[in-house]
């Protein structure tokens, strides 16, 4: 086996430093690491700078970011939209940023995407078509327009590249030798590529090597990019394994969380419960 | 004998008017009156109109991530797409960040998605707001997420053709950066569209009722459609349609 | 069936008009479209502007390579290098470049990969790090030299993004809607990506959608990237299907090609006389 | 008992002395000596280092085509790679495209493959030719495929650290920008090397003569490394080693 598998949970969450800038994925599949962010959660780490790739707007990506800002774990948060997608908007991001508690660098997908795949591949800004005129572009330090150097006249933004200190997500296997399968949920190759960290719960380990199998590999995240693998069944949840959120949980959160007393007793019922039940 | 025609079946039949000879359409997250009228239109296309709708892999063809769809329009691939805002204002600028002032805010929406790229590289873009009043339909927006329209010098082959609400249709006047009344929708008038917008707009001479979907769009509509809807809005279909996935 | 499906090569070879400019993969895998290639030297095309990604220095590629150049298709070439790999220097490239009958733009392996993912994201240049102070940056009138907007006072070299009229490569399968399989040879992918047009032969056409397959759909170029598939049995020859190439043939290529002649008399034997004898 | 010592044996154990701590390690293609290099660091290294063999698919990890090398190494996750060229020249500077002026040529080679990025970003680059004489070995190269040094405001973690030939061993010295005779291998002199350079390089009142391999180091090179290296290249294993795949 290779060392990249680590016992648990909590080794993959020590590696999350207050401070650090941590990159989530959209969670469109099941990528969400839930049960990481909540011993991240747990472990009381402030001053994150989350940013989304691009966007933690459907259910589950959103709950797991709103339950970290909520957490008060968040100083700021680069993203291209938070919400709990079908279950509405994102209690705890929205009133952290009325009640500016934390800041907001606000993107646009494409943008986020440009600078991470930059950041991926060394480069160090990424160009990209729109932006000029919108307020996204006017609000960003880390955006600039320039001349484009092969049509004079015509202004173009550039986009800081973007490398997080942390990727952290889900996925469905990894091989024996630490290669991790993602099929076509690619985004979370290129938080990979970016990331100095990157640190991956999966649903099982398979007692195989992925690059015997000429279809399998293609879905592949090479080892050499992984910092630390912990195996963890239903670790995405309330995202199941098939892709299909339970909105059930969802919407109980969304609905407890529309209240600061209501997100202190739900996160005592379903993240600090589970530690203190187990001290 | 038929059921009465409902007003998304009105909308979305509006919508797929606007995609004519379109190859590849793009639906965005949480829009399924837009999806309806994308796929209405694919129907009608004998095959040749892929309808993408994000927010599912199952729906959505992309092998090189999510930013392979902002990728493939800025190559020309997709020739349509949807934009709603939580402030609309006149020039066709949107807001989809909040309310007040940046960064405060006094009310916060998600976030601006890829609108700040996409509005200006998709052909036609259909802005959509279903609610139609003074609140939404602002004079200027608080903040801009992605602009009406762009100086001569800035790359932009896209932008808006279209603000559908629940009360009319507007056309986007590109040359003039302002909308047009198209048509209201049956049972609306003209004084009510002007009380509940807070934007000037161009009223032609001559401007129509909006179109109810003949028998034969219903029956597309309520068979085929209905049921592609179901599999990706089940609680919308079942509202609109009665249709199960 | 998809549309796709032509019937034949001389429909996809069809589509190629002299003055394109041509993309070719560097054949490290079965990607070399042999079968392709021919006809569109039987065509007669003329004043083609290869351009290989990055470079065409495998056998198979660089033999494809060096056929275009020796029969006179081909005005000029952007590369990182053309060569027969372990059979040695590609004989008529070699021969162009020094008697001056093809224009060589000389690149670097990352700098073509950039350029064209830049042109398949649709941004106008791509920066990179490296290159300054070479005679490659120095020679290229679409690389320049401008200061690091976010660090002012380092110089970036920035490449004008590359889109081809037309990508051309050749892979396992596709599925009948049209879907191409490449498994995890995606410079395939990225080619098709930038180019205008995309003409691809395949082994064979399966009766399937690989969207039903989460793991074959992780190597998958969607249909709505190509322009037309013909299925081509050994269509990557002197490529084997399994990625071996048949070093006889290429030596005898190799041997051959050292003398306009030879050259001549292979390219009738082996391009010509195939037409010749269905004449 | 054993065989002699073959001159190939002794240039990859030089090789392999560069690698130590080393995680990952690529090789061009057609570099059969270097690959030999690392494949033995790698053996040393118990399991630690990756040897990424270019050229062919079986030998290579990417999963991302095959700009995913140079991403990597840019990234800071290649520790080392081997280039040669047509022409080396004193500052380190190598030519790979051809003889003459640019852009017709005397001689024209295929091309500059990677090195015009990886000369950069990779921290230990080790340069080779074996044909050491002053036709390959001169004061300044006719094409710079890539230069030895950079200013100081160009971004530049990476260059050569040594230049190993079928006479000797040199070493970079990065502040001087000049070649340091590290060690002449056995059965050739100074002079021969002094003969055969086209550049002015430093010689030290010390230097050694290259090391030939110790007998656990031959085991180890004539086994699991010869093993290998049959996979990628049987020519040259079988001429080197007598191995066949």
């Amino acid at each position: 086996m290779s060392d990249l598998f680590l016992p648990s949970i909590p080794d993959l969450a020590a590696r999350v430093s207050s401070g650090a800038s941590l990159m989530l994925t959209k969670g469109e599949g099941p990528d969400t690491p839930m049960e990481l962010v909540k011993q991240i959660i747990r472990n009381n780490v402030r001053d994150l700078h989350l940013i989304t790739l691009p966007t933690c707007a459907n259910p589950v990506s959103g709950m797991m970011a709103d339950m970290l800002i909520g957490a008060g774990c968040v100083a700021s948060v680069e993203t291209a939209g938070i919400s709990l997608g079908e279950a509405g908007a994102a209690p705890r991001f929205n009133t952290a940023v009325k009640d500016g508690t934390i800041t907001v660098k606000d993107g646009t997908c494409p943008a986020i995407y440009a600078a991470v795949q930059a950041g991926g591949k060394a480069q160090p800004f990424a160009p990209l078509r729109g932006l000029i005129g919108s307020d996204i572009e006017a609000m960003r330090d880390d955006y600039k327009v320039i001349d484009n150097p092969f049509n004079p006249g015509e202004p173009v933004a550039v986009l800081k590249a973007i490398n997080p200190d942390i990727a952290a997500f889900h996925a469905p296997c990894a091989d024996r030798n630490g290669n991790v399968w993602i099929g076509r949920q690619r985004d979370s190759l290129y938080a990979a590529h970016a990331s100095d960290t990157v640190l991956v719960t999966v649903e099982q380990v398979m007692d195989c090597d992925f690059y015997d199998d000429p279809a399998m590999v293609a879905g592949v995240i090479p080892s050499f990019y992984i910092t630390a693998i912990a195996e963890a069944p239903a670790g995405a949840m309330p995202m199941n394994a098939d892709g299909k959120p339970d909105m059930d949980q969802v919407r109980a959160y969304a609905s407890a969380a529309r209240s600061a007393e209501g997100f202190a007793a739900w996160m005592d019922a379903n993240v600090h419960g589970t530690l203190k039940a187990a001290e | 004998m038929t059921d009465p025609i409902r007003p998304e079946e009105i909308y979305a039949t509006a919508i797929a008017g606007f995609l004519h000879g379109a190859r590849h359409i793009a639906v965005g997250m949480a829009s399924p009156i837009p999806a309806t009228g994308a796929l209405l239109a694919r129907e009608r296309s004998n095959g040749t109109l892929r309808v993408s709708i994000l927010g599912n892999p199952k729906s959505t063809p992309w092998t090189n991530g999510g930013a392979e769809l902002f990728d493939l329009a800025g190559r020309g691939g997709i020739d349509g797409f949807f934009l709603s805002g939580g402030q609309i204002d006149g020039q066709g600028n949107i807001n989809l960040v909040g309310v007040g002032d940046y960064p405060e805010a006094k009310v916060r929406w998600s976030g601006s998605f890829g609108s700040a790229y996409l509005y200006y590289v998709v052909p036609r873009v259909i802005l959509f707001r279903w609610e139609h009043t003074r609140r939404t339909l602002v004079e200027q927006v608080d903040f801009i997420s992605a602009p009406g329209s762009s100086d001569p010098n800035v790359y932009r082959p896209g932008g808006p053709v279209a603000l559908i609400t629940n009360l009319c249709l507007f056309d986007f006047d590109k040359d003039r950066k302002r909308f047009r009344l198209n048509s209201i929708h049956p049972g609306h008038s003209l004084e009510e569209v002007q009380d509940n917008t807070g934007f000037d707009f161009e009223i032609p001479d001559q401007f129509a009722t909006t179109a109810v979907p003949d028998a034969e769009t219903l029956g597309t509509l309520r068979g085929p459609v209905a049921t592609r809807v179901a599999g990706i809005y089940p609680g919308f279909a079942q509202q609109v349609f009665g249709a199960a996935a």
